[in-house]
Order: structure tokens, then sequence, then C-alpha cells
């Protein structure tokens, strides 16, 4: 991967290469931009490569080089789709991934923090944890991210270059989908509660807007004065609101990468909205995100007939 | 608070000025009876109706939205209500979904010339919202305890 | 002189203190780890506790906090301040970062104009200081001039020796505190000593920030280093709100027909529209932003009152969705070719 | 030019609280411009009415209750007591909301905040004004402050400017000065306008063409940012020393003393340590972005 970035660079193919370095902190990575040949050196492939790309493609003006997952890819074909990104502006290194190991998992399964284990690899479907000298070792169903478990696009589809041997989809929608059953075997008014109950703990840090690459918007409405729609302090009520209208903007967007819920600093499970919204999406319109090179973008696009039983 | 029983919902009417709102025009015009719990606002389209909308009434404290637009097909604007038509399909089961009453969001096609229809929809939706009951979604909650919903959900707030 | 507490006492202690003091002490119960209402008998946060993800300056500065309420009759408008609540605070369990931090926030609160919420809760609270004995592989507050057992800004610190814990009196606050608890042996200051010496050699990140302050004045306008820095940074507030010492806040109202209240809530620099003007904005541009959220706390509150504004507690490293990390941005901040004048 | 101490500046708070604005009644409303307003207003608490001081160049926070709060600089002059005055434009959620608001409509004020225009460090010199659009507020307050005592001070030069006639803000402030003898009053436009007679160019070259000297004299601008950008050179060729230039800065503010840490310029903050800094001030700024 390191050799492709390099000559797009040297061979100024590219303006930009947009990838993964090693973070500053055990396990992690972090969002390499760079335009500056030497930096590709930096560039990793590893298990915990959790930022979604895409993310930097409407913020940066040239032609990126950019390395991508599964799901970064979807949320690319998507932008290209919006007018967002033009394909002829990027090169996209494909990386066929085999699912990213959620830490917050790891750790309730060890019942250490992340920085007190020394060691976490991944060998085909298993993940093995060293901490203070023994070795433990956990299937990957239990150690990898709910999103990664459901992915339908391990491979990019859409990519001119390609880093490895494709990987075949094999999403287990039924462990991934727990929280959202869970949630679904209340009351209304028990649901209703419980979101009251996450969305106290919000302190609008808007992370999981600005880590998302579905939400472009040049303002949101969460932040307009004229009119307030919803006020700018965290108050549940708003901040309920702010995730329900983000959710529905974004549906037919989000690829359920789920960093929302990653990115979270007070752990709400913002992905039990959109990976509700993006199952709702699937079954009234089949429609997936970004899998579909040539589709219309969702809410851009009607069929004749098509849901409208609860219409009066 | 008002007892349950004199309780009167209030409804809020997004209806699209071409067929909708000229129809519950008519409805009027031709002395038809409609609940007056429906506040109206006219929309160039129902397409126009975003869910921000509807969510920012349910927070002022309105106890129901109904969205009401042209038939599939003689939409002014030819796709208007197909696009409102997506756009409802999937913001009336997310709110299922997070634990909103169903009836609270309700939408119909009503042309100018269905000023009955018109009367029907607003009597029907009426009905729906007096079973399902005054909308207390978002009365702040200060630890624990309710908080008279006065000042939180004006539209109901009884002013002394 | 030092007292000495057990670790199977301190559930009895607290709830001696709950009778004069609404005591908080770290808990997950909300879902993330943050000072909460000590719910007066579990006492696990002594195992799992490392730092909360929301700062204690929470309880100082809400993310929301009533300013006072508003209301309109016949002869117009009228004020009331927000209902008093006496209840006097004990924060439980705050580590010497985050008490440092508060001392900080006290400089800028107190600065010309007193700020009346911030004092009047901080005169009205009490802190009782834990040591660390296991700090984050993302701390670093040994090289900002504090330690895992500083106990200067606290009232009364707690040091963990084995199954007890060594009471060091600070302030008189904390002496009214300890009254009744067994006096310390000799080798319970000593062990005290080698937890403290065990602990501050567990701090593995180290940031030389010598000269950072003049550093940082001649590479104000390198926008192109500023750019590198700012590029993978995506201008959420996770970095800001959750930092103990910043202390940006916004004011707005909310009202119905007339009545309501004005509130103060949580800012960030970070925020796009934080300088929004309706003609300009002097910062619209990212590195902008980034560059004055490093030049607050290295340079501009060093030029203002002599401390840098950053206790090395390191949330912002852990918690930054890009790992954007601020060590290693005050590293790399170049030094002029003159070197340093 | 000494930034006045903050304790010594006089400070009125309401239920001794800083951020608790007194209750002021609007008395008064003239339609300068299509977008600008002037507000004449006084406070309901009559004892305050009395001994509420400040000095021209400093500013306050006006609320309109449920819809927060603005900054805009008391542009009525401190010689003349009997109500205080603000001028807001119509760019934004409160500015409109007042927009809205009739004679007799109650509104939050609170201040004075900021430092003033150093009046002794004015006494003796010739005074050189600058002004544009709305800009005008701030030194009108000063202006009328000089023209009440206008033995202490030498020559006024002023040199006012907007976009076009219709924008021309105080009108009845330019026929009185005008009028007045003692004072070289310059109006202009930016660009011809049918039925407009004086002077036409841009604020900046007219003042190159008045030219006034510099000799003792001191040149106070405020207008859109990107006019005070262009004046302070050619104030420079006219000889004038960065410490001979004052001006107000813009910020967005919410506090407005020094405490929520959004209007800052380096480590010094235009609302406590500002809004009036000299040239030289600006030039030594930490940090370039003023």
């Amino acid at each position: 991967m390191r050799q492709e970035a390099k000559a797009l660079l040297e061979q100024k193919k590219v303006d930009w290469i947009v990838g993964f370095a090693l973070g500053s902190l055990k396990f992690t990575t972090t969002p390499l931009i760079t335009k500056d040949v030497t930096d590709t050196e930096r560039l990793v492939i590893n298990p915990f490569i959790t930022n979604n790309l895409a993310n930097f493609l409407t913020g940066i003006e040239g032609r990126v080089g950019i390395v991508a997952k599964g799901c970064e890819s979807r949320s690319i074909v998507s932008l290209i789709q919006d007018n967002k990104v033009t394909r002829e502006d990027l090169v996209i290194l494909a990386v066929p991934c085999p699912g990213i190991i959620d830490l917050a998992k790891i750790e309730r399964l060890v019942g250490k923090d992340r920085d007190e284990l020394e060691d976490i690899t991944r060998t085909g479907d298993k993940v093995s944890v060293k901490v203070n000298g023994q070795k433990k070792d956990f299937a990957a169903s239990d150690a990898l991210f709910d999103h990664c478990l459901a992915c339908e696009l391990p491979t990019p589809q859409e990519y001119d270059i390609i880093l490895g041997e494709e990987r075949k989809p094999s999403p287990e929608t039924k462990i991934s989908g727990q929280n959202i059953a869970k949630l679904k075997e209340l009351t209304s008014a028990e649901r209703w509660a419980s979101w009251e109950k996450e969305m106290s703990r919000c302190i609008r840090c808007y992370t999981c807007r600005n880590v998302c690459p579905a939400c472009f918007c040049q303002r949101c409405f969460v932040e307009e004065t004229e009119p307030q729609w919803t006020l700018p302090m965290p108050q549940w009520q708003d901040n309920l609101i702010f995730q329900i209208i983000r959710t529905i903007h974004v549906a037919g967007r989000c690829t359920d990468c789920g960093e929302c819920e990653r990115a979270c600093p007070v752990n709400i499970p913002l992905r039990s909205l959109t990976r509700e919204m993006y199952d709702i999406v699937d079954e009234l319109f089949k429609f997936k995100t970004g899998m579909d090179k040539d589709a219309l973008p969702l809410m851009v696009h009607y069929e004749q007939e098509e849901a409208e039983d609860f219409f009066k | 608070m008002t007892q349950e029983s004199d309780w009167e919902p209030k409804l809020l009417g997004f209806l699209c000025r071409w067929c909708s709102y000229a129809g519950a025009d008519l409805a009027g015009t031709s002395r038809k009876k409609y609940p007056a719990n429906i506040r109206i606002i006219k929309v160039p389209c129902s397409g126009r109706v975003d869910s921000l909308f509807i969510l920012k009434a349910l927070r002022l404290g309105f106890d129901g939205v109904l969205v009401s637009g042209c038939h599939p097909g003689d939409c002014h604007y030819q796709t208007g209500n197909y696009r409102a038509r997506r756009r409802i399909a999937i913001t009336k089961k997310f709110l299922e979904y997070l634990g909103i009453e169903p009836q609270r969001l309700q939408a119909s096609w009503v042309s100018a010339s269905e000023g009955g229809k018109f009367t029907e929809v607003v009597t029907d939706v009426t009905q729906g919202l007096k079973e399902v009951g005054p909308n207390r979604l978002f009365e702040r909650k200060k630890n624990g305890a309710k908080v008279e919903a006065g000042s939180e959900s004006p539209a109901r707030a009884k002013k002394g | 002189m030092n007292k000495k507490v057990s670790k199977k006492e301190i559930a009895q202690l607290l709830q001696k203190w709950g009778q004069q003091f609404n005591v908080l002490a770290p808990s997950r119960a909300s879902g993330v780890a943050a000072m909460a209402e000590w719910d007066g008998k579990d006492t696990s946060f002594l195992d799992w506790y490392r730092n909360t993800v929301v700062p204690p300056k929470a309880r100082f500065l809400p993310p929301m906090e009533e300013m006072f309420r508003f209301s309109k009759d016949e002869e117009g408008y009228n004020i009331e301040p927000p209902p008093k609540n006496e209840q006097k605070q004990l924060l439980f369990g705050i580590r010497p970062c985050d008490a440092r931090a508060m001392a900080i926030l006290d400089m800028t609160f107190e600065d010309a104009y007193k700020d009346p919420y911030y004092l009047e809760k901080r005169r009205n609270a009490v802190l009782v200081g834990l040591g660390c004995t296991n700090p984050c592989e993302s701390c670093f507050c040994t090289s900002m001039g504090t330690s895992p057992t500083d106990s200067t800004n606290v009232d009364i610190m707690l040091i963990d020796i084995g199954d007890a814990f060594l009471v060091e009196e600070v302030t008189d606050k904390g002496k009214e505190l300890t009254k009744g608890l067994k006096e310390a042996t000799k080798n319970d200051e000593t062990e005290a000593e080698k937890s403290k010496k065990t602990a501050y050699d567990k701090i593995t990140r180290k940031l030389n920030t010598e000269g950072i302050k003049d550093r940082l004045l001649e590479s104000f306008d390198d926008e192109e280093f500023w750019s590198r820095t700012a590029a993978k940074c995506i201008s959420c507030g996770i970095c800001t709100l959750l930092c103990p010492t910043c202390y940006c806040f916004d004011i707005n109202d909310e009202a119905v027909r007339g009545e309501g209240t004005r509130f103060r809530s949580w800012d960030s620099c970070g925020f796009a529209l934080y300088t929004k003007m309706p003609m300009e904005n002097p910062r619209s541009e990212k590195w902008r932003r980034v560059r004055q959220k490093v030049c607050h706390k290295y340079e501009f509150y060093p030029m203002a009152f002599d401390v840098i504004a950053c206790t090395g507690c390191g949330r912002c490293i852990r918690l930054c969705p890009v790992n954007w990390d601020i060590t290693q941005v005050i590293e790399s901040v170049p030094q002029k070719v003159k070197g340093a004048k | 030019m000494t930034i006045s101490d903050i304790e010594k500046r006089p400070q009125f708070f309401a239920q001794d609280n800083v951020y608790t604005p007194h209750i002021a009644v609007i008395e008064k409303i003239i339609e300068e411009t299509p977008g600008v307003r002037t507000f004449h207003f006084n406070f309901k608490d009559k004892k305050l009415a009395k001994e509420f001081r400040f000095e021209s160049g400093q500013f306050g926070q006006y609320s309109v209750f449920g819809l927060g709060e603005a900054t805009f600089c008391i542009s009525s002059s401190p010689t003349r007591p009997d109500h205080l005055e603000f001028a807001v434009q119509r760019v934004g959620r409160v500015t409109n909301a007042l927009h809205r608001l009739g004679v007799g409509a109650e509104i939050g004020f609170r201040g004075p905040y900021g430092n003033s225009f150093p009046l002794d460090d004015l006494k003796g010199k010739n005074l050189v004004f600058v002004g544009g659009g709305i800009g005008l507020a701030p030194l009108r307050s000063l202006i009328w402050n000089v023209v009440d005592n206008r033995d202490t001070y030498n020559k006024v030069v002023i040199v006012y400017g907007a976009r076009t006639p219709a924008d021309l803000c105080f009108r009845y402030d330019l026929e009185a000065w005008d009028k007045d003898k003692t004072i070289n009053m310059v109006t202009t436009i930016d660009r011809e306008a049918e039925g407009w007679t004086g002077k036409v160019g841009m604020v900046p070259n007219v003042l190159g063409e008045v030219a006034p000297s510099a000799k003792d004299a001191v040149a106070i601008v405020c207008g859109p940012p990107i006019m005070i950008r262009f004046t302070f050179p050619v104030l420079e060729k006219l000889g004038f020393r960065p410490a001979q230039m004052l001006t107000t800065l813009e910020k967005r503010m919410k506090c407005g003393i020094g405490k929520c840490g959004r209007c800052n310029i380096g480590d010094v903050y235009v609302c406590r340590d500002g809004p009036v800094f000299s040239y030289e001030q600006i030039k030594n700024f930490a940090s370039s972005e003023y």
C-alpha cells in the first residue's frame, strides 16, 4: 500500500493521500491527510482502522488518493451520487476489511481498560488478548464491532487499486442487532423513556455529526437561529430531536459504519437509531446506500407504487 | 391541568395549497362540519414538509400532525407528493420505533374537490388522538418529579 | 498531622459526611464515568475508578445552568434569580489533575468581574482528593507541574497504602472532616511515600513545555504548520467541552409567551460558529480554531495568569475520535531558526 | 493611551449579579435607514436612571427577553444623561426582534462594559473623526461629548461616508455638525447617486483629499473592518503615528466581561480590555487576527 501511495504522489496523479497511520495510544490509528511523500511511510492497515475517511473528502480540494474499507467505499459512492465528490478526482485504494476490533467489547470481556492490555492480535476468526502475561482467546464475533458483524460489503466494489484478495460478506445481523431487538421488546412508553435517559447525558459536542460522512450540510439545522428549531443547549428534549432529525436526514446516505456510536464520549447507543433507519430504508424501498453506483439517491427517486398503506 | 374527559387534542395540519387546502376550503363553503381541533398551515406542496416541522410541532405541544397533499399523479409540481410519501413513510416508521404513538402522525391525499373526504379525515384523526391522550412526550422531568406541564408544553399551557 | 482510614470504613465515612454534605462520588450508573450523587452504599468505584469522562468542573460550571427566570405581567418584566440551593457539595475522589484545573478556572472567574454562579458553588464545596494508583497511558500530569498524588488544591488528600488510605489534611475545611479518624503511624507514612513514588513513575507520557509560550508566539502566523496540525481535526467539541480547564460558555434564552429562563451552557472554540458575526467570521477556517485552542492554553493563559491552562489529564487525547494528540502538537511547534531568544 | 483600570469603571449590577440585566423602557425610535434604527431608552428604576454613569465608547448588552442578548455601543453622550441611545442594524435574531419592538416596549440592559475613549488624552488636540455607515454610532457619543465642552478641544474634522445616500445614518447630527462653524464636516457616499450633491468617493480616499494635519492631532476611526484596514495606511501617510490613531474593534460578544472566552485577540479580551484600542496596541497584539 505504501508503494502505491508513494507512486501516486510522486507521479502527481493525486494531490492528497488520505489513509491511516499509527495512533499515539495503544490499539489506535489516526487519519493521515498529507501531501508530502515521506508521510506515506507511516501509512498502515491493522485491525484498529476505525475512522470513516470519506468524511474528509468534502473538506479537501484537488485529487485525493484515499484508502477505503468497505463502508468507506460505500460512503464515497453515496457522496458521488450526491455530487459532493467527483469520481475522477479520486483514486481509491481498496482494503478488503476483515472487520475492526471493538476495544469497548474487549474491555468488558477482559475486565481491564485498553491501556492495561499488552497486545491484541487477530488471526482468522480468533482474537487473542495478552494481559499481564497470559494470553486469552475470544471468538471474533464477540470482539468485532456490531456494524462489522453486519457488514454487507467488506471489499469495496468501486476502486482503482485493490490491496489483497477479495473477502466475501457474511453478515450476522442477528448478533449485531441485539440492542435494537431489546428496544423493540419494550413498550413504546418504555422505549421513549429509555431514549430520554440516554439523551440526558448528551453534552452537544456534535461529534456524531462531525464524524459522519453523510452529514455535510454547510450550516446544520440544529445551529440555526432564525428560526431556532432546537435550543443549542443540552436539554434531553432537544438532544433527542437533534438525533431523530439527523438520522432522518442521513437516511439513504448512512452506510452503518458505526462511527457515531464509537466516537460518542458519553456512550449513547446512536447506532440503535442509525441502524434501525438503515433497515427501514432497506425494508420500505430496497435501498442499500452505496451498493449500486448508478442508483439514484433515496430521496431524489420514487417509484409509482410504493409504501402508502398508512395514507388515508 | 385539565381532566382527561373534556381535554381537546390540538392537531396541526400541513395542507398543500393546490389540493388539500382547497379541499378544506370547499368543506367550509359547503357548510360541512369538522372538528375545530385542527390548526392549518398552508404549504406550497406536501413535499415541503420536512420531518423537522413534524418534530417541532410535537415539541411545542401539539398532540398530532396531519400532512395532506394531492393524490399521486396530480401534484402541481409533478413529484412533490411522491417525495412526501417517501419521507413520511420513513418518518412514521422511525417515530413508532422511538416510542411515539403512531396516531400522532397521519397523512392523507385530499384533492381540491374532496371537501367531504377532508371532514372525514379530520374527524378520524381527531378521534384517533382522543384515544391516545395528550402529548406528554417532551414534558421536562427534573430528577424524576414531573414538572407542571405549564411552561414546557405551551400549546396546552393554561395561563392563570 | 496525617490520619488514616481503612478502605472498609470508607462507606461509613461517606455516610457521616452525607449528613452535612451532598456527597458526590465517581459512578458509572448513567452509562459513563462521571461524578454523581452517591447512592449511599456502593464503594465499588475504589476498584474500577481511574478518572471520569465528564470532568468535575461539570459540578461547578454545569453543561446547562439557569441564570435567572423572567416573566411578564401587566407592569412589565420582572426577573427572579434561580432558586438557591444551599446544599454543600462534597466531591469524593477528585483527581489531583482535576483539582489543579479547578484552581486554574478560579483565576478566570475571579478576575476583574466575579462570576456569582461558579464562585458560589466553589465556596460551598469540599474537595476530597484521591491519589492515582493506576494512571492512564494518555496522562502526562507530571510534565505539567502536578503529580498523581499532589494535594495542593484539595481539602484532604487520600493516598492509597494497600488496604487503607493515608489522609493528608490540607485546609481547615479538611481538618473538620477528619475529626474522629485514627492517627497514622510512622510506617503508614513511609508506605504512602512509596505509593506516591510508584504512581509518579507509572506516568510514561512526557511533554517538554519549556519555552512553549515564545515558540507559539513566533509560529503564530505559520499557516502551513497549523493547517497540517488541523488537517484531521473534525471541529467537534470533545477536547474542549470535556477539558477540565476549558470554561467557554454560551448564553441563550428559552421562553414561551414572554415567560422563560436565561441559561448558560457549554460552548467550544472548536465550533465553526463560535465567533461568527453577521458580517464576517474571523475564525471560519479550521486551522485558526485549532490554533486558538492550543494557544489559549499554552500562550495566552500563561501571558495573563502565568500558568499553562493544562494539567495533563489526558482526556482530550483518549476521547478524541481522530486521536489528535496535544502532546505531539506541542512538541512539533516549530522552533524559529534564531533559536530561543 | 492607558486602558482605564477595570475596577475603577462605574459598575451597576442588578441583584448584585453581573449577568442580570436592568429593565429599561424604549422611549423613542428613529428610523435612520431601512435597516438601522436608533432607540432612546431609560431605566424603569428612576433612582438608577439618575445614578447611571458611563463614558463614550463603552457598550452594553441589550436583552430581548426570550430571544437573547446583543452587543451595541451606547451612542448617546454622557453629557446628555436624560436618556440613553443605541443604534441597531437589522442582521440577526435579536436585532430583528428589536426592530419589531415599539415605543414603550421593555428591554433588558446590563453594562456599561469595556473601556472608553481616553478623553483626557484628547484635551487640546485636533480631532479627526472617520466613520463609516453605522460605525458613526460609537463616534457620535464622543463627538457630542466634544461639542458639549467644545473649548477644551482644538480643531474638529469629521469624515463620514456610507454606501448610498439612503444608508447615511444620524442625518440630523450631520446637519447640526455641518452648521457648526468650528467643525469641518465632510459627508461622502461610495458611488454617484442621483440627487446627491455632496462628495463622492470611499471614505479612506476622501480622508486623503481632506488631508487633516497630523500635528498634535488624534484620529478616531469606526466603521466596517474593511474600511478601518484601508483608513490606517492613509492616516500613516498623513503623518499620524500609530499611537495617534484610535478605533473600536468589533467581535462576537456574549458575556461582555471577559469570561465567556469568545472575543479574544491573543490574550486580550476586546470586551474587557477594549473595545477602544490604539493602532499601536493593535500592531503588537500577540496575534494578527484582529
